[in-house]
């Protein structure tokens, strides 16, 4: 079991050095928007949250194929803990994307942009993938159904996306659109730096949370050979 | 999640007839589920080499629609088990079972007896390799329970059996192999 | 500070408090896990002179 | 052909148990008549029309919802779900023949609630009927699916809106959208999309969602 312990050691070690990095890289040393200015900044932490509730999802179906594919149980619990980790990431899309409105535009909410309305269906949606999962008896067919709907999730994403696009014509008028600020090589690295050290935090998280619960299962176990 | 069967291992030759016995709850029910596929495995692998239409499951429940008539429920199982001359293999067994003049009323009717013979009817409808039959005699009145004795002894032999029962003694003579759950 | 600045650092600041309140929330589950493990130990020891 | 086969037996059982407890069709008639009766009430005088458009499909959703509901409730409280998954058929067959059912539902449904909403509201237009078929195929589909998924859980009433709800938000999107803007082009190939995508998905992962 040492590699696995020396993998989320090293991922851990990885995730807070681009953390502190990015963050740092972010608030100090990134050049100040020519319009924006500093809000400017929420930038580098708003889009590689989301990049990375993406990330979660995509894993957590990659995972649910594997599951339907091979039945090999271990499949079932990584999903989750994959899933599990998207809606965190994706209510904290939802925060920083509010405030960005907020600052933007002074309203804490606004339908014209995409990408956040797009978060709050997944959020949605992958709030019922819990509660599908907490109204059926733990076994295989958890397994099947949690699985099988994480996949529908990774199919609804560009859907939905297409669907408010396609939606803005007539549901609400496009009052504030921002193209997305035009990156200059230095912010580009910054960006790049924060999306590593997000996607780095979700392989530590996930892969302790993965050991954690595989810990209760064991323990569980081995109740069961004692009692 | 409870576990019911462990570290279990089993097998059945063709043609052998197993009688599983063992009180309420000791895995029976759970046992034939997972024989006949309805349940896979948590741990161990489990193969039955027959396809599933070759295997009959009589289970806890009749398996039948209360709201559609004796015939119209054999009528979809035939269809759904490719059973060549469906009308006249489910006259025979109606007419076996004692349920003929019954086969135009509701399932919903009948008594927890006639469901049982019902489902023993959908059970040899397709003339099944392995033949899973949980709790046989349950709800069965004298006249019924003969017919089963009968079913068991003509097919012991030719058919695989696996029968789970609590009242083995009835059984036991018939029975090649036993497996009694704790 | 400039509202909207208050803002950006605000919104910092809530990413590293999730993230925080993900640490002690493993920290209370690790505890669980320890009272677990050494329940089962007892259980164990017990079987072993029973 | 036998698959074909077997989902004819099994649309004519689904049929068949619905003339003799008939109690979902009916029961989607109403509420579609008294859904839209209520939204007449619910809209002020100088509403415009998109609003009355928005609350059909409203309307037409939770009828489907409330069909979805008893989809599999014969199969759930008899257990003869088990039956049919035993069958050597392909389990899909099931789903096809559960889809095709709900599908005649919603469109009897429709084809009562249509009319009163040209009669209540306004005049139904080609783009309206078309947008509302391919809807239909993409609710019938996702929904037998997850309609399935609840009845093998615990608190299968509670559960099936929750699941159904943000998986059909881009069939309300499509279905608006090609009622009320001009060229609805685009919004019905958006429709025909969605319902390939999910029909498809749903056709494959069925066998998951009844067998182990």
């Amino acid at each position: 079991m040492s590699l696995r312990n020396n993998r989320a050691v090293l991922l851990a070690a990885a995730a807070s050095v681009l953390l502190v990095a990015g963050l740092a890289l972010a608030l100090f040393w990134a050049p100040e928007d020519a319009d924006q200015g500093f809000s400017q900044r929420i930038f580098y932490i708003h889009v590689p949250v989301a990049l990375t509730a993406y990330a979660c999802f995509a894993w957590g179906a990659w995972k649910a194929l594997r599951l339907l594919w091979t039945r090999e149980p271990h499949y079932d619990l990584e999903s989750y803990t994959a899933v599990h980790m998207g809606v965190i990431f994706g209510v904290l899309t939802l925060v920083t994307g509010s405030v960005w409105a907020k600052i933007s535009w002074g309203v804490w909410w606004t339908w014209s942009e995409r990408q956040l309305t797009l978060f709050l269906v997944l959020f949605l949606f992958y709030c019922a993938y819990f509660m599908l999962r907490f109204s059926v008896e733990p076994g295989p067919r958890r397994a099947n159904l949690s699985a099988v709907y994480a996949l529908f999730g990774v199919a609804l994403i560009p859907v939905s996306f297409l669907a408010i696009r396609l939606g803005e014509r007539f549901i609400h008028p496009v009052v504030f659109r921002r193209d997305g600020p035009a990156l200059s090589g230095s912010m580009l690295f910054v960006f790049c730096v924060c999306l590593a050290a997000m996607l780095a935090l979700f392989a530590s998280l996930y892969t302790n949370e993965l050991t954690g619960k595989r810990l209760d299962a064991r323990l569980r176990e081995l109740r069961e050979a004692l009692e | 999640m409870k576990r019911v069967l462990r570290d279990l291992d089993l097998e059945v030759e063709e043609g052998g007839f197993l009688l599983v016995t063992g009180p309420n709850g000791s895995g029976k029910s759970t046992l034939l589920a997972l024989l006949a596929g309805l349940l896979a495995p948590t741990e161990g692998t489990l193969d039955v080499d027959l396809p599933r239409g070759r295997i009959g499951y009589l289970a806890h429940e009749p398996l039948v629609y209360r709201e559609l008539t004796a015939l119209e429920n054999l009528d979809l199982y035939g269809r759904l088990y490719h059973v060549r001359e469906r009308r006249e293999t489910i006259g025979a067994l109606l007419e076996r079972f004692g349920l003929w003049e019954a086969r135009h009323q509701r399932v919903g009717s009948f008594s927890r007896g006639m469901q049982q013979r019902l489902a023993l009817c959908r059970v040899l409808l397709h003339d099944p390799a392995l033949l899973l039959l949980d709790e046989p005699y349950s709800a069965l009145d004298e006249s019924a329970r003969g017919l089963v004795d009968e079913l068991l002894r003509e097919t012991s032999g030719g058919r695989t059996v696996v029968v789970a029962s609590h009242e083995p003694d009835h059984v036991r003579p018939l029975s090649t192999s036993i497996l009694a759950l704790a | 500070m400039t509202t909207s600045e208050k803002y950006v650092t605000g919104a910092y600041l809530v990413v590293l408090a999730v993230i925080l309140l993900y640490v002690v929330l493993y920290s209370l589950k690790l505890a669980r896990l320890e009272r677990e493990v050494a329940e089962l130990t007892e259980l164990a020891r017990r079987r072993q002179v029973a | 052909m036998t698959y074909f086969a077997d989902v004819a037996a099994l649309a004519r059982k689904d049929i068949l148990l619905e003339l003799r407890s008939r109690d979902t069709l009916p029961a989607m008639l109403l509420f579609v008549l008294s859904a839209l009766v209520v939204f007449h009430f619910s809209l002020p005088s100088d509403a415009s029309e998109t609003a009355s458009t928005g609350l059909l499909w409203i309307a037409l959703l939770f009828t489907a919802l409330l069909g979805l509901a008893r989809a599999f409730a014969a199969e759930r409280d008899q257990r003869v779900l088990d039956g049919l998954v035993l069958a050597p058929c392909d389990r899909s067959a099931i789903w096809l023949a559960k889809s095709l059912g709900v599908l005649a539902f919603l469109g009897l449904a429709e084809a009562v609630a249509l009319p009163a909403y040209a009669l209540f509201f306004q005049p139904v237009g080609w783009e309206l009927v078309a947008a509302i078929v391919l809807a239909d195929l993409g609710l019938a589909a996702v929904g037998t699916l997850l309609a399935a998924m609840a009845a093998a859980s615990r608190a299968r009433e509670l559960l099936l809106p929750l699941l159904f709800l943000p998986l059909v938000i881009p069939v309300v999107v499509g279905g608006v959208g090609a009622t009320v803007v001009d060229d609805p082009g685009r919004y019905l190939g958006f429709l025909a999309l969605y319902d390939a995508i999910f029909a498809i998905l749903s056709w494959a992962s069925f066998e998951y969602v009844v067998a182990e």
